[in-house]
């Protein structure tokens, strides 16, 4: 899976950047706020994570609940056509870094519900995913395995780029896209301006845009934001 | 007082109330843990969530109010830091008194609404308006406080009723009664339950943070610090004596925001009606039977 | 000619001017430059509000054996220059586009300009009354160029609440006038001084008589309680920039002859002499004042009517006022004195944010509003300026007559006082962020898309009154040295002060520094904000977490109906109509008696009506025996 | 008032078939045509007010669907499960039945779920539209015709998977006792009302596949 992801890492001029951009992702990997969007059964396995016997909060992980502040989408369970919109709406909502992690073998490939004509089979497919942990549900210790990998992942990010997988929606969003449209149909938009956003931030690639964001552009109605104007 | 004295206390001032606050809030993080039979976060917890809000690659503005609301929340409590007088820094104490800082406390709460209300999230307007309607509730009993001690003391200037408790007895022993009706209202205040309504994270998204991401939401934690520096420091003044050092001034203001967290999981939570009938109840009753001790 | 007399003059010529031109397009630009001149008249004389001398009118009329005149003092100016400074304010705001529109919309722009000068010219002659007669004469006058402006709306509320009105201030007149006789049946005088002569002459029956029909006729027309029913409504229905200038000073007429009356010539001892044990009138007249200010601001708390939310307001502002100057100290009544300023520069300006709003979208409902900050910011930032003085936050100028107040309370040992007047305070920080939240902010209506800022005409005068509010707060040593000789002309302790606040023993205030705090405070603020982090992306309001739900245009989503549902579940039920049962039960007793009366007259039977008249002359004739033996 | 028996009621009915299962549970076969008159007798006549299901089956081989009403009685604590059979039309010819929405309100949602899923019309029901499947625009999903495999392998991409310690269970048959489709053709499994038979004919189903294979993806 990791293989598919192409990271565009851009230069920095300051010579302290380095420092600062350690620092900083050394903070992050200490600091993951985690919004769970548990759509099945896998939610029971959180609790014990959390609370007394494994104390999530001990590797500074803590609940969140609304994707603006959150560093993690946790997503526990089948995915439903339904339901993948809204993830991938409080996907586009979360703030980057942001990282996805598909708890329980449904994510990975549909599970027990892998012939069912209404559940998403991949979610890596819609959204750029950075650890899935299998098991149907996997215990509380895989589910700290897992977020220990990322905190990993996190740190070691400018070595090994897997941390930055969140990037990959922004370079390669026509793909992502695309997909999406296939499940929802070709007037599929959401609220966020992930093209705006890319530009802003010199995310953007080639890839970014493509046939798929052309048909988004056909279909959308324009998000711009209200600007204050005096006259 | 001398220009560069007070260059100093400008500075400092707001920084020591910064990294004291950080160490209250771990200190709040780390007593639910082991109330709750967990390890907690580690020591520099609170200095990472900042640093990883501040540091994040993207975030979200909903326009120039939004900004401003953040400003005018930190602003607020950097200020009121410089009114509030510490051992050895007193700041501008002299030229407000306690009147002036009980006012300037609502400064970053009205900065903070304004801010949620740019957000145009339903979730941050209910939020903010039970966050107000707790403000009537807690800071009715917090004036008579405020009021009590002022009287007692006869001086609304802070540095004045810190001399006086030195020279006679704290507060806490001279006005029991309204020592612990203050205590009601810093739980209010403090936002830890059961007078939590407003940020009811389940219910309405943790109602004003809803739309807060990187440094907004990085400069309300900034925020939670001063507040928390802010009460316990208020209080250790107003009925433990103060302090003539920071050894014995910040023992007391940890104490003091210790306590409401170590009974906040004994309680539920409390609809926003109950929220102000209890706390115009209790501790009102009781600030008023000691004022009329003291009058 | 004195300068008194020259005001006067161009006072009435103004008003001769305006009631000629009225129908003329030129009076746009005629008005704003007569209330220039009136200006320019009153700054002339400002050597009063520094402790200079009192200006006195070289006009006298004689009326049978009696002289009536006219004079300025220092409280006379101080009053006076809030009046015209708020007319001049509207009437630049009224003169342009607003005017237009006015116009297009079938309202009589002519009358409109003629009642605020014929405002203008009843409040300086009420302001500028040498004596009880001449009070009396302004008094009536005012509240019949009141009535002309409020009549000009053709809502048939606003004519039904214009007609209480002067019912109610018929009432106040005729109680003023008893007072008047009984002061002349006993020294056969109207000076002022005689309100103070007589009143130590007389027994404490008729003392209470007198200080209680004084204080009746003045608390009508400030609103305070139980008279407080007929303000708010009459005012909010009057056309746009009137409503900002009744609302900004009009009432404020109650609060001078307050002054000039009760706490002038009757004083502190002559209200505690009157009482029984700990209840004196000092007492009772600041509860009146505390209960004033409670109860209207949490009956504006409940409006969704931003003029309503803002009459009612203007109504609970008036108790601090009273609260201040009842405390007869230095710092009190300095602060009840300053909060007449204060409130009138807010209060118009929040007014014309409001008409502001309405000509733009044609709607004062606050439930039909929302995120106008994009559209109109600088009228947002005068309501931001305006709520924030209105709240009494720093660093505007309501933060400090309030803390003056406080103060008062606080030295005076008032715990009780002291919370009612936060509780009203809290009541309106919930209130006005109510008002600001649900037109500014918030989500944007669709049909609100394509609304644009004010034109100049309406926003200078916004401005203009929002820098008032700002300077002053910033710097309340401009306007002290007025307060303080207002004190000394009525004879009130006299108020220490500096540029920057007020000095005093126990904790004084220094606003230039308090507001340089809390400057400082935003600029770190500002430059943690802006310098630490990365830049922020702005998003459409749509882009918003709802739970994962689309938010489209189609679905409203602005948090705005019943804004404080948990205080309203506990209080709404505590003052709901328990005021209005009042009124209808006078009404109902009053009309009950005219229909007996009525019968009476129109008897069947003139016996009985002779049997009456001599059972009341016979009882009149043996009380003047008793009283004679 | 004498209490009239259950079954008097049930035999003014043409053509019925009872079936007592247990003490609280009665099973009837009516045509397509008396279920109304049925349903409105056991609602009118003795205590069957609750309507708590309506399920159907699609008989492929038949050309039928099976309609199946759940009717509950609080003061038997009976439940009547009465079952009829419609013609299963085709795609140009939908199956169509009577709603019983004006005798029992909740069949509004259970017949619009019936609609969606099997695309049977039911003539009178108040809102015959998507319920649940918003998104979906194919042919209702739980038609036998309808192959949901051959669906998702079309529409969704895999996770390939395969490291080598999960060779090793896939080389022993992948660790599974009974293959699915051996479940499903082992009998007329639905068809037995109590756990006890299905149990015994899982366990049959178990001895015929002894020789374990891997379930083939």
């Amino acid at each position: 899976m990791k293989k598919e992801l192409k990271i565009i890492q851009k230069e920095r001029t300051n010579p302290l950047a380095h420092v600062f951009d350690d620092f900083i992702s050394f903070c992050q990997s200490k600091s993951l706020f985690m919004l769970h969007y548990c759509t099945g059964c896998g939610a029971i396995e959180l609790p014990p994570a959390m609370t007394s016997r494994f104390d999530m909060e001990r590797l500074g992980i803590q609940p969140m609940v609304t994707p603006r502040q959150a560093d993690i989408l946790l997503i526990t369970g089948y995915v439903s056509i339904k339901t993948l919109k809204r993830v991938i709406l409080t996907y586009e909502q979360m703030q980057s870094p942001k990282y996805v992690i598909g708890i329980c073998s449904c994510t990975v490939n549909g599970g027990m519900y892998w012939q069912s004509y209404a559940t998403a089979k991949k979610l890596n497919e819609y959204m750029p995913v950075d650890v899935y942990i299998a098991g149907c549900m996997p215990r509380p210790e895989a589910v700290m395995e897992g977020l220990q990998r990322l905190k990993d992942n996190i740190r070691n990010d400018k070595k090994e780029h897997k941390g930055s997988a969140w990037k990959d929606y922004f370079n390669r969003y026509d793909y992502y896209l695309g997909n999406q449209q296939a499940l929802f149909g070709d007037d599929w938009q959401t609220p966020t301006d992930i093209i705006a956003e890319a530009k802003l931030y010199d995310l953007e690639t080639e890839e970014t845009y493509g046939k798929h964001t052309k048909l988004l552009e056909k279909h959308q109605t324009p998000l711009l934001p209200q600007e204050m104007r005096i006259k | 007082m001398n220009a560069l004295h007070l260059m100093a206390e400008l500075i400092f001032m707001p920084l020591i109330a910064f990294i004291v606050g950080m160490m209250m809030v771990l200190m709040m993080r780390k007593i639910a843990a082991r109330l709750q039979r967990r390890i907690g976060p580690p020591f520099f917890q609170p200095l990472y969530d900042i640093v990883k809000l501040y540091g994040k690659d993207t975030q979200i503005s909903h326009g120039l109010i939004h900004d401003i609301g953040i400003i005018m929340a930190v602003g607020g409590y950097i200020g009121a830091e410089i009114l509030l007088p510490v051992p050895g820094m007193e700041g501008i104490a002299a030229k407000g008194g306690v009147i002036t800082l009980s006012y300037f406390l609502m400064i970053p709460s009205l900065g903070m609404a304004l801010g949620v209300g740019q957000c145009a999230n339903p979730n941050g307007s209910i939020g903010i308006s039970r966050a107000l309607t707790a403000m009537l509730a807690y800071d009715i009993p917090f004036i008579l406080v405020v009021f009590g001690a002022a009287w007692h003391y006869q001086s609304t200037s802070l540095i004045g009723m810190i001399e006086y408790q030195q020279m006679h007895q704290w507060g806490i022993v001279e006005m029991p009664l309204l020592a612990i009706a203050g205590l009601f209202a810093l739980q209010g205040m403090l936002g830890k339950q059961p007078f939590e309504i407003y940020i009811a994270p389940a219910e309405i998204a943790t109602g004003p943070m809803v739309e807060m991401s990187g440094k907004y939401m990085g400069g309300l934690f900034v925020m939670q610090t001063f507040q928390l520096y802010t009460a316990g420091v208020l209080y250790a003044s107003l009925f433990l004596g103060g302090g003539t050092s920071f050894l014995t001034l910040l023992p007391k203001a940890f104490l003091v925001v210790a306590l409401p967290m170590s009974i906040a999981f004994m309680f539920p939570r409390y609809k926003t009606e109950d929220v102000i009938r209890i706390l115009w109840k209790w501790p009102v009753m009781l600030a008023l039977i000691s004022l009329a001790f003291i009058l | 000619m004195t300068f008194l007399d020259h005001l006067f003059i161009v006072v009435f010529i103004s008003l001769i001017a305006i009631s000629a031109l009225r129908n003329l397009r030129i009076v746009d630009k005629l008005a704003p430059v007569l209330y220039g001149l009136i200006l320019i008249m009153l700054v002339r004389m400002s050597s009063v509000a520094y402790g200079g001398d009192v200006y006195l009118s070289s006009v006298s009329l004689d009326l049978l054996d009696f002289k009536m005149h006219w004079q300025f003092t220092a409280l006379s100016w101080y009053f006076a220059i809030i009046t015209v400074v708020a007319a001049l304010a509207s009437a630049v705001f009224m003169s342009g586009d607003w005017g237009r529109q006015y116009r297009e919309q079938g309202g009589n722009y002519g009358m409109l300009q003629l009642a605020l000068i014929v405002n203008v010219f009843s409040m300086i002659l009420l302001l500028g009354s040498g004596d009880l007669l001449s009070l009396f004469i302004g008094w009536e006058f005012v509240s019949w160029a009141s009535f002309l402006m409020m009549v000009l709306s053709p809502t048939k509320l606003a004519k039904k609440s214009a007609v209480k009105y002067i019912v109610y201030a018929m009432t106040g007149a005729m109680a003023l006038m008893v007072a008047i006789v009984m002061i002349y049946s006993v020294n056969n005088s109207l000076e002022f001084k005689q309100i103070g002569e007589v009143f130590t002459q007389m027994s404490t029956s008729s003392q209470l008589a007198l200080v209680l029909l004084f204080f009746v006729a003045f608390a009508i027309k400030m609103g305070l309680l139980p008279f407080h029913l007929w303000q708010a409504i009459a005012y909010a229905e009057t056309p746009g920039p009137g409503a900002a200038f009744l609302g900004a000073i009009s009432s404020r007429m109650g609060m001078f002859t307050i002054v000039l009356v009760i706490v002038q010539f009757i004083g502190l001892g002559g209200l505690k002499q009157l009482g029984i044990s700990f209840v004196n009138m000092q007492t009772l007249l600041a509860w009146v004042a505390a209960l004033t200010t409670i109860i209207p601001t949490y009956i504006a708390l409940q409006q969704h009517d931003a003029k309503r939310l803002l009459a009612w307001h203007g109504v609970g502002q008036g108790g601090y006022m009273l609260l201040g100057i009842i405390m007869f100290d230095s710092i009190g009544s300095a602060g009840g004195l300053m909060h007449v300023l204060n409130h009138a520069s807010y209060q118009a300006a929040l007014f014309m944010t409001v008409v502001a709003v309405m000509y733009r979208t044609g709607t004062s409902d606050l439930n039909k509003l929302g995120g106008l900050v994009t559209q109109m910011p600088l009228t947002f930032l005068v309501m931001l300026i305006g709520i924030i003085g209105l709240a009494g936050l720093p660093p505007m100028n309501g933060f400090v007559s309030k803390w003056l107040v406080y103060r008062s309370l606080l030295v005076n040992g008032q715990p009780l006082l002291f919370v009612a007047a936060v509780l009203g305070t809290l009541g309106t920080i919930l209130s006005v962020y109510k008002l600001i939240h649900n037109t500014f902010l918030g989500q944007l209506r669709l049909e609100h898309q394509n609304v644009r800022e004010v034109p100049w005409s309406m926003l200078v005068p916004m401005l203009g009154l929002s820098i008032i509010v700002f300077i002053t707060g910033f710097m309340p040593g401009l306007i002290l040295p007025w307060i303080a000789s207002v004190q000394e002309s009525v004879g009130l302790p006299v108020i220490a002060h500096h540029l920057g606040g007020i000095e005093y023993a126990k904790g004084g205030l220094d606003m230039i520094w308090v507001s340089g705090i809390l400057f400082y405070g935003f600029g770190v603020g500002a430059l943690i904000f802006y310098f630490l982090g990365g830049k922020s992306k702005r998003v459409h309001q749509y882009d918003n977490y709802a739970g994962g739900h689309f938010l489209t245009s189609d679905v409203r989503y602005h948090y705005s109906n019943n804004f404080y549902p948990g205080l309203m579940h506990l209080i709404g039920g505590w003052y709901r109509g328990s005021f209005k049962w009042l009124e209808n039960s006078i009404v109902s007793v009053v009309s009950f008696f005219s229909i007996f009366f009525e019968n009476i007259y129109r008897a069947k039977q003139p016996v009985m009506l002779l049997l009456i008249g001599v059972v009341l002359a016979l009882f009149a004739l043996y009380r003047n025996l008793g009283v004679g033996a | 008032m004498n209490k009239v028996p259950i079954d008097e009621i049930l035999n003014k009915v043409n053509g019925i078939k009872i079936t007592h299962k247990r003490k609280t549970r009665i099973r009837v076969d009516v045509d397509a045509d008396s279920l109304p008159t049925l349903l409105e007798l056991i609602k009118g006549r003795a205590s069957y007010i609750h309507l708590s299901a309506i399920t159907c089956v699609d008989w492929i081989a038949d050309n039928q669907f099976e309609l199946v009403y759940h009717v509950w009685s609080y003061e038997e604590k009976c439940l009547i499960s009465a079952h009829t059979r419609i013609d299963r039309g085709s795609e140009s010819n939908p199956a169509k039945y009577v709603s019983v929405y004006d005798l029992f309100k909740p069949a509004d949602f259970f017949e619009r779920d019936i609609f969606e899923m099997y695309g049977v019309t039911f003539i009178g029901s108040p809102r015959m539209e998507k319920f649940i499947l918003t998104e979906w625009n194919g042919v209702p999903p739980m038609l036998k015709d309808f192959d949901a495999e051959a669906y998702v392998q079309e529409t969704f991409k895999w996770t390939d998977y395969n490291p080598d310690w999960l060779q090793e269970l896939t080389d022993q048959g992948g660790g599974i006792a009974v293959k699915p489709e051996d479940i499903r053709t082992a009998g007329n499994t639905h068809n037995m009302s109590t756990h006890r038979e299905r149990d015994k004919a899982k366990a049959a189903a178990v001895k015929a596949n002894e020789k374990m294979q891997g379930w083939k993806q």
